[in-house]
């Protein structure tokens, strides 16, 4: 798997411009899809993604109805679908753990982080530092184009006849290497595109180091790059952790071993025979030629890999959207962001943090107390930085001379959820509170509202943002607004009542929810989110025609639509190959709005200071010590 | 470049983007190993008796062999690199060549090893040990063949006409090459000798 | 190119020194690993084994990374890229070792 | 389908405290009281965010002319914000330390009133409890007698484990019944054969994952009597939401008639602990079928 990265390196430093001399009479092939531009990857990630957002919404209302209306048929599709997933159109017991699994899988793997890593990350951040491309274009290429195999990888578990991954987004073992086929095109799927991960986000940090504009130091770059670029470090440094416990599950899975299954389980021979479903009908003979594994290993040990890297996953997914909301706000607020290096070092507080928290995931797990004690301390520190990145925000817009664009709406919805998907966290923190509410509707409302109404909202932010740029076309407005409110409205309609029904002791991952009786109260407000989730799915549609109608129909978009000052802005309309037509030099940070010896309420960083030179200097110093 | 513009400078933190991008990968190649080797501990804590009387199976000899071969790999591979950058390219192929030939000699050796394991009805399922002695080092092995085709590749190249003058390139391969041979001088000790022969 | 190499010759020098180091650190693994412990010593002797089987390859890989891989020479922040992974090399195993209650 | 607009708008007008179970375990109250502590917090901030939030937006929304305030920050105010927080957390981390010491660290009950083992198993979705029998003590366990057939590895070879009782799902889509006394500590042993499974009492405030091979120990004193559900919170394969269990809290005097019974009942086949195979043969096929 390395020759990847061994061959990569023959597009670095002197003969990587060989790809620029002769990109007039590039083919298609070349051109749309093996392509090496990152403003192409970044597209094809977002192609990719959106349609991996579709499915992953498809298993969600699929998830949601089943808990509406427990043995109903679904309605339209439930009497076309086959047999192995539905029974008289109703969602089986199997097919539901399936979809909880996948939901969790596509969602974060295949839609969140392409979509705030792989595409943001492509198109931002060359443009942003003021550069023609990655440090290493062709490896970029290779990143992308992991995706799609192991998402079509993913995705085939559907159709054997043990269908798919069933043991949650988490995998837990024994459950999981117990499992059947499907687990082990799941395990090589997330194999794979973690290892995209990683090539992205290592070209990531190489080309911010390395190919920043003249004059662009560190600290003069908007707080998407910064983002970003703490975004690479956690990849780098989290995700092979995650592929050498998927390893060791693909091995108890086909080698037989025991790295994760104790001494005499009575669980399902590895050889695949067996999967969840099955055990049941096969009843006691099952039980007994079950006891082949050879012991020795530890279940909990997974959990400690696995959330030792999807702990930093959840902020590898969020705090891209964090810088982007920030870039977003202070243009529209037509202000500097406000406390710019309290805000990056809040970022990079959060990421060390990140690495040190994660068995506040595992309080009920069985680890040793002592050990919550020491995570649920250090979690809750990590409330500390995402506060102080709240009280910037508000403190950006303040005195601030906002305009209401849909990407400023969706940035300034970001922070309204992100407020109460930071307060919910707390109470997970605490370690005793945790108890009751581990494993219930309250993480998963939590969880909605940092990674929907957090990350998805930022990211929406972000294609309102920087779709000019992309495809040199202005979004619809009125559609982009409408979009928010229908999704705003509809996503806390949606996801505010579960807290209530976790505080209820509504289990999560729950196929019929009201065998218990003190759960089935809780069927109309059930039924209540459901509907509600509908109008949400299908208010995305809204963005997808928007998207398709701006295409063919939208205003050609002018160089710097926003009036931004980041260096994006600087080049062409809908720049091609090479991104700028004119030699960039950086003069000053991203964030000087509405300076107040300028006429205009902006001041680009590429713009050549005008007369005394000494003020913008005191600009830049002034945003420095701050 | 096309229009003359000067996006492309040199790297600002004046190592070649290659390189840097090898150093970060890496970082992560740390990682991975990190997640084996905690795993090994934790079930070694928990099995003392089985990982000691396990590892005392294991061909010490083969392995001290093979930590000769590799670190004399790791020698020539910087040998060669120095000569490439001396302009020395006789020396060069030379010393690639026997890098090269020590990747085979690590392959050809860990086979006998393996199948010797295999003869005595030692498998990966036989024991956790033995799941990771397995594990741990068929990872590394894979990480040799990953190095070793870039590294012929260059190898053949500099029989070309046009030769192979990639001082930058051989010498991030190297950074990678002598990676691998670090993580093996951990294996080493870790699998094969700190377990007292009682 | 990269960073402030000492010529070719010092260098060449320094390799040789190296490898030559590492061989020997090898063989002296291979040394401290037989069964030289009294058997009285008890869990001591074992640790004692693990403390100098690790401390030689501490030392060797300090030599690979500092000499062959060049962080000696090169620009010091990319000491960071071998540092932070360790650190959290420790973290991991540290709290993985408290596991069970 | 259908579908009682108002009365899926209830949760709307009630506060979510009033979503608690009832609470009948000692330490319950003590979470149930942190829960709200940090809710009325998180209730206190939610507000005022909001309305700094909402006044900035109508208050500095677009205005032809105006200009916005050229203003980097203030580390004054980095520095107060920062403490804040960092006081209200360290305050609540300080109470929630003291809670999570006292409801999990089971080894802080040192003399248990009742002691049980429970296990989640997944053939046939359900829990397995043992207790100790009329000699109070259990058998010895030994991890390489589990079997179906003894599911608890009670070692065959240790007399105490002879009048062991264990209980096991009746089958069907019954769930097992389980008796215990009110007003005393009760210690459970908890663990799983197969996969984890996730032990939780809504009423108790106790979750604890049954893990395979290793053996949990959970505290609870319940007390009010009355019938409580077992529920299962871990996935555990596509029957994960079928592991419902009853738990029956009792008086002293009923809970003691109730294991007579019981062990009257069971007693024929406490010699070999379930030796009876096809018992859970039909069990596990049972409750394939489940109502809705």
């Amino acid at each position: 798997m390395q020759s990847a990265i061994a061959h990569a390196h023959e597009t670095h430093g002197h003969d990587s411009h060989g790809d620029h001399a002769h990109h007039h009479d590039v083919s298609f092939i070349r051109k749309y899809v093996f392509s090496t531009d990152h403003k192409v990857i970044a597209k094809q990630f977002m192609l990719a993604s959106l349609f991996f957002l579709f499915v992953g919404g498809l298993f969600a209302l699929l998830i949601r109805w089943q808990l509406a209306y427990p043995g109903e048929a679904i309605p339209l599709i439930g009497n076309i679908l086959p047999d192995t997933w539905v029974s008289d159109g109703a969602v089986t017991a199997n097919f539901y753990t399936q979809l909880l699994t996948l939901h969790g899988t596509v969602m974060i793997f295949y839609v969140i982080i392409p979509l705030a890593v792989g595409m943001f990350g492509n198109f931002c951040i060359p443009l942003m530092i003021g550069t023609d491309d990655m440090a290493l274009p062709r490896l970029n290429m290779y990143s992308f184009w992991l995706v799609p195999p192991a998402g079509l990888i993913m995705l085939t578990g559907f159709f054997f006849d043990s269908g798919t991954a069933a043991a949650g987004w988490t995998g837990y073992p024994p459950l999981g290497p117990s499992s059947g086929a499907g687990q082990t095109t799941w395990l090589i799927s997330l194999f794979l595109i973690g290892f995209s991960s990683i090539m992205g986000a290592t070209n990531y940090m190489a080309t911010i180091l390395n190919k920043r504009a003249k004059g662009l130091q560190m600290f003069q770059m908007p707080l998407t790059v910064w983002g970003l670029f703490i975004t690479a470090i956690l990849i780098t440094l989290g995700t092979p952790v995650l592929a050498a416990a998927i390893s060791m599950q693909l091995a108890d899975q086909y080698l037989h071993t025991s790295f994760f299954m104790p001494d005499n389980l009575l669980v399902g021979a590895p050889d695949n025979s067996l999967v969840t479903g099955a055990f049941i009908q096969n009843g006691n003979q099952l039980l007994e030629h079950k006891q082949l594994l050879g012991g020795g290993g530890q279940p909990i040990l997974w959990q400690h890999l696995f959330w030792f890297y999807s702990h930093p996953a959840v902020y590898i997914m969020i705090l891209p959207g964090m810088g982007i909301v920030s870039d977003v706000l202070s243009t529209f607020a037509r202000k500097p962001l406000y406390g710019y290096k309290a805000m990056i070092f809040a970022i990079m507080g959060i990421a060390f943090l990140g690495f040190i928290v994660w068995g506040h995931h595992m309080f009920q797990s069985g680890m040793n107390p002592l050990l919550g004690t020491t995570f649920m301390l250090s979690t809750i520190v990590i409330a500390v930085p995402s506060a102080i990145k709240i009280f910037n925000w508000l403190g950006t817009i303040w005195r601030g001379n906002i305009r209401f664009t849909a990407a400023n709406m969706n940035a300034l919805a970001f922070i309204a959820t992100f407020i109460i998907g930071g307060l919910s966290g707390v109470f997970m923190a605490s370690a005793p509170v945790d108890i009751y509410i581990h494993d219930t509707y309250f993480i998963v409302a939590h969880i909605h509202y940092v990674l929907f109404g957090g990350a998805l909202f930022a990211i929406f932010s972000g294609i309102y943002y920087w779709f000019p740029k992309m495809y040199g076309k202005m979004l619809n407005e009125s559609l982009g607004r409408k979009h928010f409110y229908w999704s705003f409205v509809f996503f806390n309609l949606t996801f505010y009542p579960m807290h209530l029904l976790g505080v209820g002791g509504h289990m999560r991952r729950i196929y019929n929810p009201y065998i218990y009786e003190f759960l089935q109260q809780y069927q109309p407000m059930n039924q209540f989110i459901t509907i509600a989730a509908i109008i949400l799915g299908f208010s995305q549609f809204i963005l997808i025609f928007n998207i398709l109608w701006s295409l063919k129909y939208g205003k050609p978009a002018p160089r710097n639509p926003w009036q931004a000052n980041s260096l994006e802005w600087a080049a062409p309309a809908h720049p091609g190959h090479g991104n700028f037509d004119s030699d960039i030099r950086v003069y000053r940070g991203p964030y000087e709005f509405s300076h107040p010896d300028r006429e205009s309420d902006f001041y680009p960083q590429w713009e050549e200071p005008q007369g005394v030179e000494s003020h913008s200097h005191e600009a830049k110093e002034h945003s420095h010590s701050a | 470049m096309s229009s003359g513009l000067s996006l492309a400078h040199e790297p600002v933190t004046k190592v070649p983007h290659g390189k840097l991008a090898m150093w970060i990968f890496l970082a992560s190649e740390i990682m991975f190993f990190t997640g084996f080797f905690g795993a090994f501990i934790v079930l070694r804590n928990s099995n003392l008796e089985l990982f000691s009387h396990s590892a005392a199976e294991l061909t010490k000899g083969l392995a001290l062999l093979n930590t000769f071969i590799l670190i004399g790999s790791s020698l020539t591979m910087a040998l060669s690199i120095l000569n490439l950058e001396k302009g020395n390219t006789g020396k060069f192929k030379l010393f690639l060549g026997l890098t090269i030939l020590c990747g085979f000699g690590f392959l050809i050796v860990k086979t006998i090893e393996y199948s010797t394991k295999f003869n005595h009805h030692i498998f990966p399922w036989t024991n956790v040990f033995f799941s990771f002695y397995f594990l741990m080092t068929g990872f590394h092995a894979i990480h040799v063949i990953a190095g070793m085709i870039p590294m012929t590749y260059m190898f053949i190249k500099a029989f070309t006409k046009k030769g192979y003058n990639h001082p930058v390139k051989v010498e991030t391969l190297g950074l990678y090459w002598h990676f691998v041979d670090l993580v093996w001088i951990f294996l080493f000790p870790v699998l094969y000798l700190i377990f007292p022969a009682h | 190119m990269s960073g402030h190499h000492p010529d070719s010759k010092s260098m060449f020098d320094s390799y040789i020194k190296v490898a030559s180091a590492l061989f020997v650190l090898t063989v002296l693994t291979w040394v401290a690993a037989l069964d030289w412990v009294p058997k009285s010593w008890g869990e001591a002797g074992n640790t004692l084994h693990i403390a100098i089987g690790l401390l030689i390859a501490i030392v060797k890989a300090y030599m690979v990374f500092y000499v062959f891989m060049h962080l000696k020479f090169d620009n010091k922040f990319i000491r960071a890229f071998v540092f932070v992974p360790i650190f959290l090399f420790f973290v991991l195993t540290f709290a993985l070792n408290v596991l069970g209650p | 389908m259908s579908f009682d607009f108002s009365k899926a708008m209830e949760w709307a007008y009630k506060d979510m405290l009033t979503f608690f179970p009832e609470n009948v375990s000692t330490f319950g109250s003590e979470l149930d009281s942190l829960f709200a502590m940090i809710y009325y917090a998180s209730v206190a901030i939610f507000f005022l965010t909001y309305a700094i939030l909402i006044a900035f937006i109508i208050m500095y929304r677009h205005q032809e002319g105006r200009k916005a305030y050229y203003y980097h920050g203030n580390n004054l105010m980095e520095f107060t914000w920062t403490l804040l927080p960092t006081f209200l957390f360290a305050g609540i981390g300080l109470w929630s330390d003291d809670a999570w010491t006292k409801s999990k660290y089971a080894y802080k009950v040192p003399n248990p009133d009742v002691t049980i083992d429970v296990l989640g198993y997944q053939s046939g979705f359900g829990w397995q409890f043992r207790y100790p029998g009329p000699d109070g003590v259990f058998g010895k366990k030994d991890r390489n007698q589990i079997s179906s057939a003894n599911p608890f590895g009670i070692d065959s070879s240790d007399s105490h484990g002879k009048d062991d009782l264990v209980i096991i799902s009746p089958g069907g889509a019954r769930p097992v019944e389980v008796h215990l006394p009110i007003n005393k500590n009760v210690l459970v042993n908890l663990s799983s054969n197969d996969v984890l499974h996730s032990f939780f009492l809504p009423n108790f405030r106790v979750k604890q994952d049954a893990v395979p091979g290793q053996w949990i120990k959970v505290w609870f004193n319940g007390t009010k009597a009355g019938r409580y559900e077992i529920a299962c919170a871990e996935l555990c394969g596509s029957g994960h939401y079928n592991m419902r269990g009853l738990l029956i809290m009792d008086s002293q005097q009923d809970y003691d008639a109730w294991l007579d019974q019981q062990y009257k009942i069971v007693k024929p086949e406490l010699s070999a602990p379930v030796s009876d195979t096809t018992a859970i043969a039909a069990a596990t096929s049972d409750s394939t079928t489940t109502k809705n």
